[in-house]
């Protein structure tokens, strides 16, 4: 085990998957050379170390580079190519989408797509709604597409491994707030498999079902609410498509109480189908009414108290889950 | 026309090519008729056979293509299996992808015929990423893809050629340039009357050829897949043909200018290249007619290939999205 | 009341927009000039009547299609542009998220987009995945752009001046399917209120929400069921956003059992959303789990067999209401 | 530089404009060092200055501007209140956006400058859509949209030159070539050197000219201009120019060539102006200081009214993303 940032874990994984498949491959803009020079950064030093050759700096085309990924992939290659931030993917959604996601489905299973996209999310960059907007649900709703997104460096460099190594088509959400964010991680390569949940805090009361930087909000509110006897099982998702749902109904069996939790917008987010599954499989277990925590229907705000308005807080996870607790 | 002295045999594989094409797609005009026959819309490209047959046959069985939603004869050219097309036309079981293509996104990667996708321009970019395997592989091989003049205003294509520029990719750039794009005309979607003249734009070579004339076509494309091929990057050939029939077999043509029609059924690249090679008396008549009796025999078995085989199972659909068996690292 | 097609109603409306405000005009692939002639054609004839200059064909270029509209509607035009078919909005997507919905908001309410946007949904075509593909529950997640999906002539007609006059940007999705369906509609224009449901039929059993095509599902399954004395609640919501929670939720409260239905994938679909907010909002009511009854999460397959294997059928509604009726 | 003999009136605007963005954009250089002065990256056009003096005053005030990321000095060129625009900058309630768009996505309508999207590419199809509403409301006025070389890869700009070209749209498509694209370099992104060499390709006039010029800039532009205002459709004017400072605040340039930087650094536009200014007599020096020192004094203005202005309230993030009062038929 090292000491390592979630932006240092990723950068590991890329450089494990480089070094052992010469068919791995990186593109993007600013992969290569970047304006930020931040050793943290997960394409830091990447350049330097395997050449333009397989660290491909991109125009700025996001059709093209999925184009590139999807095509690549189809002739066996292993792209990881990235998507700067979230709200640029629906530049690149037709390929994803209509390509990526579907092309093996209809070829009756001959042409294999094991292609990675990376994208960054977060919100409070004060960047605004064209660099800040959490679109998980739009992957998680298109069917032939994975989607993970981890909360830690470990699982940030097992699940880019396994991202890069399935021969599916993924979509890697990382967390721009975590990169700094330090933690132990597994030399080598350690496998993280996808549609296994991680129980990050154990508890009986009330369940939180969450993934992402959000893990750490609810963190913060079961460590307050631990102070008043309640206490929550915290599960982080890590990988949203596959959903491990046998991990989430398992506590909310236990429990009889939920609560989700995400940084997108509340409408039709990631968050109503765990509610709706719950809500179906699990019903008989409930308690006291499923409560979502999650961004107001607006924009990602750029002002400071705007911005701090729109992100979930451990405040609006404690007033939820003492909502119910009744 | 063939001032390049092609060898008898390179002759004889254009025509039954584009025999075989005319020959396959005419039937699936008589069965679009029938309700049932087939599935979906039936999208033809009778007026266009010596594009896909003067095209493919200058590349090498290795090299790759990417087609679209007007695909039939591109994949025939390549060598996929009249029966298996026939079948997956028809959505059948024993389709070459098991019925789950239809008639619009068939993929044959047996014959390197890698992907088609029916979204108008989205081929370039997938072309352009498999070019770039190729070079990064250090492979001989180049990638061809077909799009129309429509597809041309799609931002995805210019987003492929300038990245493809860039990198010196080897990709063949082959606008079918058939005056249509849907219902309207070339002049009410293209500010230029020759797409070719994007070419320069992206620094790559350009030429527009009369897409009737398969030698024309054949040449012209053997020359640009030999400049991909040498590592000098993608090239650009635009082909001048027409749509003799609808968009697709369910198009009454009524906004089609029946002049027009005529004009470009005078040129009809079949009976063109018949004429050529019975005038330079490259091919006797009897023989020129057992090619289309052989396509037309061909083309029947097909038929009833994919009439007697079954439909998929329902729940197969459920099959196929995901590979399951992990390549573990 | 006339007798008229779906598509005949969203002609008048479009007839009836041209007519009475000169800033509104229509584009798109082959609005003018069609492939096809059949007057049932949303836009059919409508060249004819306004010329060229307010009814653009366009090039095959989705992104300029939506772009064309968000910049003429900055500018007081009401434009009315027409993405043929869903799963081709990925292409238009940059335009309509990042920009129709997000600059009225990011310009602090300086600039308005009273824009609509035509598309047409629809499985059983034989099309296959790269035509059909709904995806309302991209647009639904998306805050900023409304959402209307009519099940019927009269809702078609009023829904679609509706959102022609509505100052927001309006996603309008066309059933395909439907273009053929005859109704009574009202002659002029007869306003249909954005976020008011229709109970198309009454019941006290289990509450169906539903919408578009689905209602036709519902409607069917609800006349079997009523032979073995089931009585349905059905609820026709028309436009997905604004949502009429409130008629959905008193439905519940009376029924205390819900089924939701939708044509698009299970996984993250709108009807996740309205099982959410039922199980937050509702939950002391129901007597139940919450059912969803959609399409399973794969493409939409080309063959009939495998095409009707996907859509949803009164069946599947059937069989979702007895397991809960107990 | 001043062949066309434009008055001094023009000759002190385009000076005064320029200086007043340069004022302007170095203050921002500053704050942005200062944590919570401003919010968000600060992306500067230090350099650059000429293009948004130039093209902004070959319009008239009725003429619309499009801008992207980098848009502060289009919007001074264009009128915007230099105090609201520092406010908004610093994300405050008084701001032109009421601190909703911050730096990035600034939209002054009041001055005919509509919208502005970071989202590299966007910018040329939403200028096509608003000179659309300028052509079918009869009106004389032009649209001019600013973009980078970077920008030209993005499929969106195609789209949008094809559509403009093919309708005759008053656009005036200004490239503002900077050699950059981030971190990378023209040639690393780019096909062809000169982005000009596009227009051809849509059928639409297209120049090259010195960016750090700002007479050049500004007689090219009148001239396309006049094109685009006459209904001869659009127009394509490229800027070469260059990025004197990273591409944010927040970047340490460690990837540009510092000779590079020099050679652009010796060709700065308000050194060279002022130089011509003077030299041809058309102004004194101290009437060339008197216009530094009030450009100085507008924009500490602008930063204390910044700063004393507050934020929005928190609550208010919910206001003005619907409008509520319809518009009933
Ligand atoms: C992205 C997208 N937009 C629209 C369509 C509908 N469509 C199918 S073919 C076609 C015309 C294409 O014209 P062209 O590229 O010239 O090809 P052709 O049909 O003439 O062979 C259109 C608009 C589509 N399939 N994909
Ligand atoms: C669609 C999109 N992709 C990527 C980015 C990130 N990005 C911001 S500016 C920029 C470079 C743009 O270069 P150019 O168009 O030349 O403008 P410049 O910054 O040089 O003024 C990039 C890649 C973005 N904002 N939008
Ligand atoms: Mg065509
Ligand atoms: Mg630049």
């Amino acid at each position: 085990m090292v000491m390592m940032s979630y932006g240092q874990a990723l950068q590991s994984a890329l450089d494990i998957a480089l070094e052992k498949d010469a068919n791995v491959f990186l593109a993007g803009e600013g992969v290569g050379t970047s304006i930020h020079v931040d050793p943290n950064l997960p394409t830091h030093g990447l350049l330097e170390k395997y050449g333009p050759g397989r660290i491909k700096d991109t125009p700025v085309s996001e059709a093209a580079i999925a184009g590139l990924a999807v095509g690549a992939s189809a002739m066996g290659l292993r792209p990881v190519v990235e998507i700067m931030f979230f709200p640029f993917i629906t530049l690149a959604s037709d390929m994803l989408v209509n390509h990526a996601a579907k092309l093996r489905y209809m070829s009756g299973g001959k042409t294999d797509f094991p292609l990675t996209v990376r994208v960054k999310a977060g919100v409070n960059f004060g960047a605004g709604s064209q660099h800040s907007h959490n679109l998980e649900a739009w992957i998680a709703h298109t069917p032939g597409l994975k989607l993970f997104y981890p909360s830690n460096p470990a699982d940030a460099k097992g699940l880019l491994l396994e991202a890069i190594f399935d021969p599916n088509p993924v979509i890697f959400v990382e967390e721009m707030l975590l990169y700094w964010m330090q933690g132990e991680v597994a030399e080598g390569a350690p496998p993280v498999s996808s549609g296994k949940a991680n129980i990050v805090r154990d508890g009986t009361d009330c369940t939180i079902v969450t993934y992402g930087g959000a893990v750490h909000t609810a963190m913060q509110a079961a460590e307050t609410l631990s102070k008043e006897e309640i206490s929550l099982d915290v599960i982080d998702l890590r990988t949203l498509v596959p959903l491990d749902e046998n991990t989430m109904l398992e506590s909310v069996r236990k429990t009889g109480r939920l609560v989700v939790l995400h940084d997108a917008n509340r409408f039709c987010g990631y968050g109503a189908e765990i509610a709706a599954t719950v809500a179906e499989k699990a019903f008989s277990s409930l308690k006291a009414p499923i409560m979502r925590v999650a961004a107001p229907d607006i924009p990602v705000p750029v002002s400071p108290p705007q911005e701090a308005f729109f992100k979930p807080s451990p405040e609006k996870v404690i007033s939820a889950v003492r909502a119910i607790m009744g | 026309m063939n001032d390049k002295f092609l060898p008898v045999g390179v002759l004889r594989k254009l025509y039954s090519d584009m025999a075989l094409i005319r020959h396959f797609e005419d039937k699936l005009v008589l069965l679009a008729q029938e309700k049932s026959r087939v599935v979906g819309m039936q999208i033809l490209a009778n007026g266009q056979e010596a594009v896909a047959a003067g095209v493919v046959n200058a590349l090498e069985p290795d090299d790759v293509i990417v087609s679209n939603h007007r695909s039939h004869g591109h994949l025939l050219a390549k060598g996929a299996d009249p029966q298996k097309l026939m079948a997956e036309i028809m959505c059948k079981a024993t389709g070459v992808n098991k019925g789950k293509a239809g008639t619009l996104h068939l993929a044959v990667p047996e014959i390197n015929a890698i992907m088609t996708s029916t979204i108008v321009g989205a081929s370039p970019p997938l072309a352009m990423g498999a070019a770039f395997a190729q070079q990064y592989l250090d492979r001989s091989n180049i990638t061809t893809v077909f799009f129309g003049d429509g597809a041309a205003a799609e931002g995805s294509v210019h987003e492929a050629m300038n990245m493809a520029s860039l990198w010196k990719l080897p990709v063949l750039f082959v606008c079918e340039n058939n005056c249509w794009a849907g219902a309207q005309h070339l002049r009410e979607h293209s500010c230029v009357e020759n797409i070719a003249r994007r070419a320069d734009a992206y620094d790559m070579p350009g030429t527009t050829v009369d897409g009737n004339d398969v030698l024309a076509v054949y040449n012209t494309a053997s020359d640009m897949a030999d400049h991909c091929r040498k590592g000098k990057g993608p090239a650009f050939l635009e082909t001048r043909t027409y749509r003799m029939r609808g968009h697709g077999e369910h198009d009454p043509c009524h906004y089609m200018d029946p002049a027009e029609l005529e004009k470009w059924g005078l040129l009809c690249p079949l009976k063109t290249f018949r004429k050529y090679l019975e005038e330079h008396q490259v091919l006797p008549t009897d023989q020129i007619n057992d090619i289309d009796r052989k396509a037309a025999l061909i083309v029947e078995e097909a038929v009833i290939f994919g009439d007697e085989s079954p439909f998929p199972a329902a729940a197969d659909a459920l099959n196929d999205l995901w590979i399951e068996e992990e390549n573990r690292h």
